[in-house]
């Protein structure tokens, strides 16, 4: 096997585990932890996808801006004094069972589904191509993402400015 | 690495790991940190048909756009969140119940 | 150097030696081997002469090695050395009210985050570790590792001060992010690559080339990103998160040894990657000032060198010149001045680069 | 900020903190970095001054009156010995006046470096602070020169001094003086229009007039809030009634009359003014005269008591001394300026920010020996 | 290299307002030396490119460059420059009164309070006024236009203080609005027929009929009304004399040499799309303008209003020279007017200047220093403005030998040939050349008045002294360029093959179909050129003798005539009450009809109309309520209501309120499907 | 607007002009640097000779000495002292002025005061001592002095007496054995008689 | 620290690194600032342009966690002694104290009638330098810290006692 492929289930496993973690921890804080490693691993696979551009906004937004969202969001409804913050869960047998019907299920559909592969090389440059598509094919959805983040930044700073 | 199945196995396990946090969890940021596990498996898909569909980059398109709603969508549920915890003092969702009525 | 050129070295050196993916992973090591001395050196460099610097603005002499016994070499000279490894062999006290594993992986995650992001710097034409499509981009996203280390730092420590250095630090670094990326999406646009190696491709040919001087803008441009550096690495007048007559120590309050060590190592690796990111973009990174004269590599590493040695002297500069800012001035600072400001450079430059064709 | 909304937070500052000159311990209730409410704790530093005082003769209090404010030892001596002075009805010789006044006025200038210098250690510029050291040494060198201590001196004594002034005191105090003036300007340069320094300081803890007199404020602080109100000039000790200076009040030139600037920059001012007045002392200083009173072996004052009060550098310095006719005093209070600057902390601290708190303590130059006492 | 040096003097002028606006109070000297050093770099651009233009002379010289400003898919906008003959002359005239003006400021404001404020709209105007220039099409034009009418307001009522500069400001902006309505119609009924703003294409649209006759006509006079705006041409000249209020340097650049031209330089532009009946219009109103604004300029008595006056006139010569066809001579007079027009109101300023210090020292605050009847005797006391005045004097009244005479006799052979094709227009060599006449009358009279014979306040000339050299210089250099031999520059040029300045720029034909060819025109005009000649040399020195017997000799009474000739004296020192007739007129009338329809709006409208209305829905609600409440609400609404009601019910005990449990039943259902799906 | 960019302009201009002061005193380290290098080289004492009779006190302010040859056992330097740090006891001497040569006890001072007492202990606890200097002018045969200044010639300044142990700051001036050797030399006369 | 203090024995390896160890310890005391009355105006004089204790590598540290050597500064109050315990336990090993001025060595001026002064910062945490002077000179206090060096650098952390 070569390193490239140890390294690839290395990072996936990495991924995997840390979700888990995230999912299956009772401390907030270390949930968000494990949250930040998991996205860490998503990246690496981006990586290996040959989307390096995605990679790179992955790291900036999810780990620069939405995991310290989270993490700020976890410090500010707690009493800061406490620093363990616990949470219970609901219904966790049923919601196991459906989670694993459904993993079973997809992973099914995958195995049984023949997928069309088309053989490609890895692109020199990436980020211009996704830049002139965003300004010619896709400028529509980006105006409208652009003012759906504007309605999101206006809608935040109105939910979160005290009642006064 | 490169077979495409590996990849939406990696994804099929993280998005029923994310409906698990999603089912069971009652804090609502815990909540949200199970969505952001499911938009990621959903990257992971776009990405992943792209590059071997080809890489004609539509796909990494997506994923941007996808990327771009889970920012604004954090903000918003933050802000929610702590808007309820100010209003309720909790931020287990099943508390925040006024809706049922 | 690449990868490939160290494994194309080794292979041609030791032949069949070791299997390929043994070299692979040796060539891969090797470089990391490499920079984790470039930056004890470095470090060891750095503090000495934040040392000295200071001592002589203040008008004083600084470390100069006396002493009982077998003192600090001649000026002082292996005063940080000593101060490395007394801190290091130090008790290693983790407070019982602490967040234990937290505090354990805050210092670890800020050092990987600041060393990480050394790997996208080119110190010559061919002298990179790893010449990424979007270096310029990689650097920033890393960056932003610092962020949450710095909050578990000061959460976990569960002391007052050390949560309030936190926050303010992390308040801090996300505002200052915007304005430097926006000062270097202008770089971006003229030189209309992310990659750190095309950017400074882009301002070959003697000084005159360098970005700083490509049009009016670039100077408020550099400007900005400078201030922006400095708030990001937590330094006068923006020591906020660590300023000593308001938090104590502010997050490191409670970090002793060789953690405390980490903290104090890492913020002055953040200074470099944040200066040579600014000589890359601005300065023309490995160029010589003169065209096509002292551009051999050695030399190319000496000008990287000497051109983030040299802001990362202003920084220090700047620290023992200035009062530090309040925390809603910090704010103010930032959006309603560099960010404004940035995005008028973003327009103005789209501007002159429409104009001149 | 808003860091933490709605919870409030108990912080204690000190009593072991970088900002609080000494061991002040602050209570501050904060909602997020918005400070609420101050309450100083004090007696960390208390040393039984007072009591001390009833235990040893009249001479043996002056080193005591030294360590209050240990920042201006000769102006608490200075207050002391005038009290005695006064107590007994004994007139010192010019010589000894101008002495006195000389050391006042340097002491004055020493203190006042070392609260501004410390004024910018609290915002955050540290090499202002070094630079101001370094003058307040050849202060020091020139007091050492005269009685052989930096610190603390025992140098005025009832009826007189301890020492003459050695030979060549004069000139170099000259010499001092010309070296001292362009570094004055520099630390003005560096510190007072220092753009960072006057957005931390001006319109920062604005302490009005009115609240000031009803606090009983002094010195620098009170005159800061623009209160025209100097001993030396209002109710002139000494020989202080001969000199020409002028008494700079807070004129809110950065912003409101009675902030923290002004408090800082009010400083800079009086050292100026006290290069003016060493100046004009030096130049009428009669060139001989006995230092000494002659005196009974022991102080025996008067049975009766005394209230006196001096102008030191943090304001008015009282001592109220109660003789019973004994060589050891009855009782003896010291009413101290830096006291009442303390108290009105929660008065123009609450409603600011964590920094600008600081910022305020740092302002009223405080010092906790005479606090505590 | 011309694209980027005029780019380079397009934008010097507005770094130097930019920093000036921000930091001029805070600079040395109030930052007066960035002005200059913009303005002076933008000079020397100019002549450098001017230098070139003459070393290798090529007719038809044109460099173009041009970006997408607006791209909404089929809608496009393009901006650009335009860099010719033409241009590059302007720039030069333009960068070189600026370059004066700034000079001539620095001391004729000096200690004025909003000293750096002023240089930045200097800066400003020079800024917009080269825009205008380089522009290649006309809604950049008309952008540059605007901003000149801006920074016109603000320099005039530089002293706002005084509500005369202010009035006059307002005054001047709102007069130029109305040309400038009819200028953005004349381009909205081009861009609708022909689809693109930008010279070269109009021309080639005209040509080749795209748009035709009336509308052609409509759009020519449309435009020609911003000339008209701008150039102050007879019905809207009314702001030009009262725009005297501003600094009298500002007079010098905007109100003499270059804001007004631009009316000028407008018309040369577009003439090619001017119809004949267009030309008629505008050769008319020109005509008329330069002989009645002549008429008035005899009376008036303060010196400023004379040039004012003087400057509409001459802005009318060049309007019929476009009129009449000869275009080149049109911008010929143009260049040389700018020169000694600019002369003689900084000579007036310097006038002014002096007489404003002695009247400061006399603490005489109630004399009007601008007044020519406190004046007299100056000749001795003031030798440098005397003979800089001099010269530009006689250049303007059209003595041989000097500048004006060039350019004013080609526009009079062109309107002598145009009258001659089309004899029943003969009056507009009549306007010619009395005008012509009047002109050298009232310059000498101003000139005699302020100049020579005894002082008329004989306590103040003791105090009269000549102006700093900063203020005299430009005077003298521009009491140089009044000298013909100037102009003919290129012919002794050994590079160039060219005779006179004036066919530097080489008339091309009219795009419009039918129109006379230019070679056509310039043949009429060397054929009447020699009466023309006779003619208007004839005529300036009858009036200049005219007025030496008045006002030298005396030997005819100035106040006996004016009794004589009462009336009309009346009408003339009365502007022949304009202001007045539009104020009752047009003013008056105006806001006694917007009263009568607001009163119609609010007291008929608004009361019956709308409130009847509204009553008669009341009543048609009330009935339809009933209706509707009896009937649908009650047996239908609710009926359907309470079925769903019973339907909620039922299904209510799903709805538990927890997210969690709809997740839950979500992903249930997803399982199924895929259950049902898959096999 | 102004105001914005006039504040951003004071403050570049504010900072820069800081700046360009620190920069100087680093390019002028030399030239500007006050620092003593301490343990190689000492800040000069302030040499004292003032008229007046002190002139042979010291006026720095060091380590307390006593010339127990000198002492008279007067003790008013203990009276002085406003904080007790000066412990004196004292025998009388079997004969006013005479040495006793067992315990190094000189009978006559340098001013040729004769002894009455035998100083058997004088301790002086230099950690409570305030350094007042008070018990020196008292001193009639001028035998306690702080160390140094002119007195240089007598004993070296000496101010660096740091010690691990606190004990070893109490110093002890009475010779060593005086208290003994007196009472065992007084037992010995009584035995005698 | 504490995992590798006194677990080696002695041999020349040990020992080189024992040396390096106490150089570098004495070589850089990090100090506490302590400064609670007049002694504290000392230590600031001390550590600023004229004596610059930095000069033998002292380096003022406003948490205790991050000292080595605590300077107590000036007169020890009873309501103090505690904070001064709860600080010096919060250093990290190896710690040092000093002693700095007759109050904190033994209550100077106030240690007769001074009803609410520690007499002596020995009485609650162990001193290893004490340095005499109401105040002391700066000088004295380098010279102080010049003693401690000299007994940090005698001590050898990793080898073993021999008990």
């Amino acid at each position: 096997m070569p390193v490239a492929e140890i390294v690839f289930w290395l990072v996936a496993a990495f991924t995997i585990i840390s979700a888990s973690f995230v999912v299956l921890n009772n401390q907030l804080l270390y949930s968000a932890i494990a949250l930040l490693f998991s996205l860490f691993g998503v990246a690496g696979l981006y990586i290996f996808l040959w989307a390096d551009f995605i990679a790179g906004i992955q790291l900036i937004v999810y780990i620069g801006g939405i995991n310290v969202l989270i993490i700020f969001g976890i410090m500010l409804t707690n009493k800061i004094s406490s620093v363990r913050l616990s949470q219970t869960n609901v219904q966790q047998g049923v919601g196991a069972v459906i989670a694993l019907w459904l993993m079973i299920l997809i992973s099914l559909v995958i195995s049984k589904t023949p997928w069309l592969q088309i053989e490609s090389s890895e692109p020199s440059e990436t980020v211009s191509v996704i830049g002139t598509l965003l300004l010619s094919k896709y400028l529509l959805p980006f105006e409208a993402i652009s003012l759906l983040l504007l309605g999101a930044l206006i809608g935040a700073a109105l939910l979160s400015r005290e009642a006064t | 690495m490169d077979q495409l199945n590996n990849y939406l196995y990696i994804s099929a396990i993280l998005f029923s790991l994310g409906t698990f946090a999603v089912m069971t969890r009652r804090n609502g940021i815990a909540v949200l940190m199970g969505v952001e596990l499911i938009l990621n498996a959903a990257n992971i898909n776009f990405v992943a048909f792209s590059r071997f569909g080809g890489m004609n980059m539509d796909g990494h398109i997506f994923s941007l756009f996808v990327i771009v709603l889970a920012a604004a969508e954090a903000a918003v549920a933050l802000a929610i969140v702590i808007n309820i915890y100010n209003n309720l003092h909790t931020i287990n969702v099943d508390d925040a119940a006024l809706l049922k009525e | 150097m690449t990868v490939d050129f160290i494994y194309n070295f080794l292979n041609d050196l030791l032949p069949g030696f070791l299997g390929n993916d043994l070299l692979l992973i040796l060539a891969m090591l090797l470089p990391f081997f490499a920079l984790f001395g470039f930056i004890t050196i470095y470090g060891f460099g750095v503090i000495y002469a934040e040392l000295k610097v200071s001592s002589f603005i203040q008008d004083k002499t600084g470390p100069m090695g006396q002493g009982y016994g077998f003192h600090a070499g001649k000026w002082g000279l292996l005063q940080p050395v000593a101060d490395g490894l007394h801190l290091f062999f130090k008790e290693d006290i983790i407070p019982a009210t602490a967040d234990r594993p937290l505090f354990i992986l805050a210092p670890f995650l800020i050092f990987i985050g600041m060393f990480v992001g050394i790997i996208a710097i080119p110190f010559g034409e061919a002298i990179i570790i790893s010449d990424m499509n979007i270096g310029i981009f990689y650097i920033l996203g890393i960056g932003s590792l610092a962020v949450i280390a710095l909050i578990l730092a000061g959460w976990s420590s569960n002391n007052k001060w050390a949560l309030y250095g936190g926050m303010r630090s992390a308040a801090q670094i996300i505002s200052y992010e915007i304005p430097a990326g926006l000062s270097l999406i202008v770089v971006i646009l003229l030189a209309s690559s992310l990659s750190m190696q095309e950017i400074i491709s882009y301002q070959s040919g003697g000084i005159f080339n360098w970005i700083i001087f490509d049009n009016p803008f670039m100077p408020i441009a550099f400007i900005i990103f400078f201030i922006s550096a400095l708030a990001e690495t937590n330094r006068t007048p923006f020591d906020l998160p660590e300023s000593e007559s308001e938090l104590v120590a502010g997050f490191v309050t409670e970090y002793s040894g060789a953690r405390y060590a980490f903290f104090f190592l890492s913020e002055y690796v953040n200074m470099f990657v944040i200066s040579a990111v600014a000589a890359t973009a601005f300065l023309g990174g490995w160029q010589s000032p003169f065209p096509n004269f002292l551009n051999t590599p050695a030399w190319s590493v000496f000008w990287m060198i000497s051109k983030a040695f040299f802001l990362v002297f202003v920084m220090i500069w700047v620290r023992w010149t200035v009062p530090r800012l309040r925390v809603d001035q910090l704010m103010h600072l930032c959006w309603k001045v560099f960010i404004p400001i940035g995005l008028f450079n973003i327009f103005g430059v789209s501007i002159w680069t429409v104009l001149r064709g | 900020m808003g860091i933490v909304r709605g919870e409030e937070m108990v912080l204690n500052i000190g009593p072991q903190h970088p900002a609080t000159h000494g061991v002040l311990r602050l209570q501050v209730k904060t909602d997020g970095e918005v400070v609420s409410q101050i309450t100083p704790y004090m007696g960390y530093l208390h040393r039984c001054f007072e009591k001390h005082c009833e235990n040893v003769t009249y001479e043996q209090v002056i080193p005591f009156t030294d360590r209050c404010d240990y920042l201006s030892s000769m102006s608490m001596n200075f207050g002391y010995v005038v009290a005695m002075e006064e107590l007994m009805d004994i007139k010192v010789n010019e010589r000894v006046e101008h002495i006195r006044v000389t050391m006042a006025e340097l002491q004055r200038i020493a203190s006042h470096l070392l609260c501004t210098g410390v004024f910018g250690l609290d915002l955050g510029a540290f090499t202002p602070f070094l630079w101001a050291l370094r003058d307040r040494e050849r202060i020091l060198d020139l007091f050492e020169l005269t009685c052989g201590a930096r610190l603390l001196y025992n140098y005025m004594w009832v009826g007189g001094l301890s020492h003459d002034i050695p030979n060549g005191f004069v000139e170099s105090t000259y010499e001092f003086l010309d070296y001292f003036e362009p570094k004055v300007d520099e630390l003005e340069n560096i510190l007072a229009h220092n753009k960072i320094l006057v957005e931390r300081s001006a319109d920062i803890g604005v302490m009005p007039k009115d609240v000031a007199i009803s606090y009983g404020v002094t010195g620098p602080n009170l005159r800061a809030s623009g209160v025209n109100w100097d001993l030396r000039k209002n109710d002139p000790y000494s020989i202080y009634d001969r000199f020409e200076f002028n008494v700079p009040v807070g004129e809110g030139i950065k912003g409101t009359v009675g902030d923290c600037w002004d408090r800082f920059y009010v400083r800079i001012l009086e050292i100026r003014e006290s290069v003016k007045i060493i100046r004009q002392a030096l130049a009428s200083m009669p060139k001989d005269g006995d230092v000494h009173q002659s005196l009974p072996k022991k102080l025996r004052p008067p049975k009766g008591s005394i209230y006196s009060r001096t102008e030191t550098p943090r304001g008015d310095l009282g001592y109220y001394i109660e003789s019973d006719g004994s060589p050891i005093p009855y009782r003896l209070k010291m009413r101290s300026p830096a006291f009442t600057a303390l108290s009105v902390m929660d008065e123009i601290g609450a409603g600011w920010l964590l920094s600008d708190v600081l910022a305020i303590l740092g302002s009223l130059d405080i010092v906790l020996g005479e606090i505590d006492r | 290299m011309f694209i980027d040096y005029s780019l380079y003097i397009l934008f010097l002028p507005l770094l130097a307002f930019v920093i000036q606006i921000f930091f001029g109070k805070k600079l040395p000297r109030q930052g007066d030396w960035v002005s200059i050093l913009a303005i002076v770099s933008s000079l020397v651009l100019a002549v450098i490119m001017f230098a070139s233009m003459i070393s290798g002379y090529d007719p038809n010289f044109k460099q173009e460059a041009s970006f997408t400003w607006i791209d909404m898919g089929e809608f496009k906008i393009r901006l650009g420059f335009l860099v010719d003959n033409l241009t590059i002359i302007m720039l030069l005239v333009v960068t070189l009164i600026s370059t004066c003006t700034h000079l001539f400021s620095t001391e004729y404001l000096k200690g004025d309070i909003r000293y750096s404020r002023y240089f930045a709209y200097l800066g400003l105007f020079t800024f917009s006024m080269n825009g205008i220039v380089l522009a290649n099409n006309l809604i950049s034009m008309y952008m540059f236009w605007e901003l000149v009418g801006v920074s016109s307001y603000l320099l005039i009522g530089h002293w706002f203080e005084k509500k005369s500069a202010a009035d006059a400001s307002k005054k001047a902006f709102l007069t130029n609005r109305v040309g400038d309505i009819g200028f953005f119609i004349g381009i909205m009924l081009i861009y609708n027929a022909i689809g693109s703003f930008a010279f070269g294409d109009i021309f080639n649209g005209v040509a080749s009929e795209m748009i035709t006759g009336t509308t052609l006509t409509l759009a020519g006079v449309g435009l020609f009304m911003g000339a008209m705006g701008k150039s102050s041409q007879f019905p809207l000249h009314i702001w030009l004399p009262d725009a005297m209020e501003g600094p009298t340097p500002v007079s010098a650049l905007m109100h003499a040499a270059t804001m007004v031209a631009a009316g000028v330089y407008l018309a040369v532009r577009i003439f090619p799309i001017l119809t004949p009946d267009a030309l008629l219009v505008v050769a008319y109103v020109g005509g008329f303008t330069a002989l009645f604004a002549a008429s008035i300029a005899i009376t008036q008595r303060d010196i400023k209003k004379v040039l004012a006056y003087s400057t509409v006139s001459q802005l009318g010569y060049m309007i019929l020279a476009v009129g009449t066809g000869v275009y080149t001579a049109a911008f010929f007079h143009l260049l040389t007017h700018a020169m000694f027009k600019a002369n003689l109101f900084y000579g007036s300023g310097s006038v002014i200047h002096s007489m404003h210090h002695a009247l400061h020292e006399k603490h005489d605050h109630d004399t009007d220093p601008q007044d020519m009847m406190n004046m007299g005797g100056f000749r001795k006391k003031m030798p440098i403005t005397h003979w800089s005045m001099f010269l530009s004097t006689l250049a303007i009244a059209g003595v041989p030998f000097f500048s004006g005479f060039l350019s004013k006799d080609a526009i009079l052979a062109g309107t002598l040939s145009f009258a001659q094709h089309h004899p029943q227009h003969f009056l507009l060599p009549v306007f010619g050349f009395g005008a012509a006449l009047i002109t050298a009358f009232y310059m000498f009279r101003m000139m005699f008045l302020t100049f020579y014979g005894k002082s008329q306040m004989p306590e103040l000339i003791d105090d009269i002294h000549e102006s700093p050299k900063i203020m005299t210089g430009p005077l003298v250099l521009l009491g140089g360029l009044s000298f013909f031999i100037w102009y003919t520059l290129p012919y002794f040029n050994f590079m160039s093959s060219h005779g006179w300045f004036t066919d530097l720029v080489v008339p091309k034909d009219s795009s419009v179909p039918g129109n006379p060819s230019a070679d056509y025109i310039s043949k009429g005009a060397h054929h009447a050129h020699h009466l023309a000649m006779y003619l208007s040399i004839a005529v300036a020195f009858i009036g200049i003798f005219l007025s030496w017997t008045f006002y030298i000799k005396k030997s005819l009474s100035a106040e006996a005539w004016s009794k004589r000739l009462r009336l009309l004296y009346r009408w003339s020192q009365n502007k022949y009450y304009f202001d007045e007739n539009y104020n009752k007129y047009l003013y008056q009338p105006t806001l006694r009809l917007a009263k009568k329809v607001a009163w119609v709006d609010w007291e008929l409208y608004d009361k019956y109309f709308i409130n009847g209305f509204g009553r008669l829905t009341n009543l048609a609600s009330r009935v339809a309520g009933k209706f509707d409440y009896d009937g649908i609400d009650q047996v239908l609404v609710d009926g359907t209501a309470k079925i769903a009601n019973f339907l909620g019910s039922l299904l209510k005990t799903v709805q538990t309120g927890k997210l969690q449990n709809y997740v839950l039943y979500v992903t249930c259902g997803l399982i199924i499907l895929m259950i049902i799906q898959t096999f | 607007m102004v105001k914005y960019f006039a504040d951003i302009y004071n403050s570049t201009t504010a900072i820069l002009s800081g700046m360009y002061l620190t920069i100087n005193h680093l390019f002028r380290a030399k030239k500007g640097i006050a620092t003593l290098q301490y343990p190689e080289e000492r800040w000069p004492r302030p040499e004292r000779t003032i008229g007046f009779e002190h002139g042979s006190y010291n006026v720095i302010r060091s380590r307390l000495h006593v010339d127990i040859d000198d002492c008279i056992g007067c003790l008013k330097c203990e009276r002085a002292c406003p904080v007790d740090c000066i412990k004196i006891e004292t025998e009388k001497s079997p004969n006013r002025g005479e040495d006793i040569k067992d315990i190094n006890h000189i009978g006559i001072t340098s001013n040729s005061t004769k002894k009455a007492l035998v100083v058997t202990r004088f301790d002086i606890d230099m950690s409570e001592c305030c350094y007042c200097n008070l018990c020196t002018y008292p001193c009639p045969e001028e035998c306690i002095f702080m160390t140094g200044g002119p007195n240089e010639s007598r004993h070296s300044i000496d101010y660096e007496f740091s010690e691990p142990e606190r004990t070893d700051l109490i110093y002890h001036f009475s010779k060593p054995g005086t208290k003994d050797g007196l009472q065992e030399m007084l037992n010995n006369r009584e035995a005698e008689a | 620290m504490g995992l590798l203090t006194n677990k080696f024995q002695d041999n020349v390896i040990v020992e080189k690194l024992d040396k390096l160890l106490s150089w570098s310890r004495s070589t850089s005391p990090w100090f506490f600032q302590f400064g609670t009355a007049c002694c504290a105006i000392e230590m600031m004089a001390a550590a600023a342009s004229r004596h610059d204790m930095m000069r033998i590598g002292a380096i003022p540290r406003s948490s205790p966690r991050q000292a080595d050597v605590m300077i107590v500064a000036g007169t020890v109050t009873m309501k103090m002694a505690i904070r001064v315990k709860k600080l010096y336990e919060q250093m990290a090993d190896p710690k040092y104290v000093i002693a700095m001025g007759s109050c904190a060595t033994s209550g100077g001026p106030y240690w007769q009638h001074g009803y609410h002064v520690l007499k002596g910062v020995d009485i609650v945490i162990p001193v290893d330098v004490y340095v005499p002077g109401c105040p002391p000179r700066p000088e004295s206090l380098i010279e102080g810290m010049l003693k401690l060096q000299e007994q940090i650098l005698e001590e050898r952390p990793l080898t073993r006692k021999m008990t």
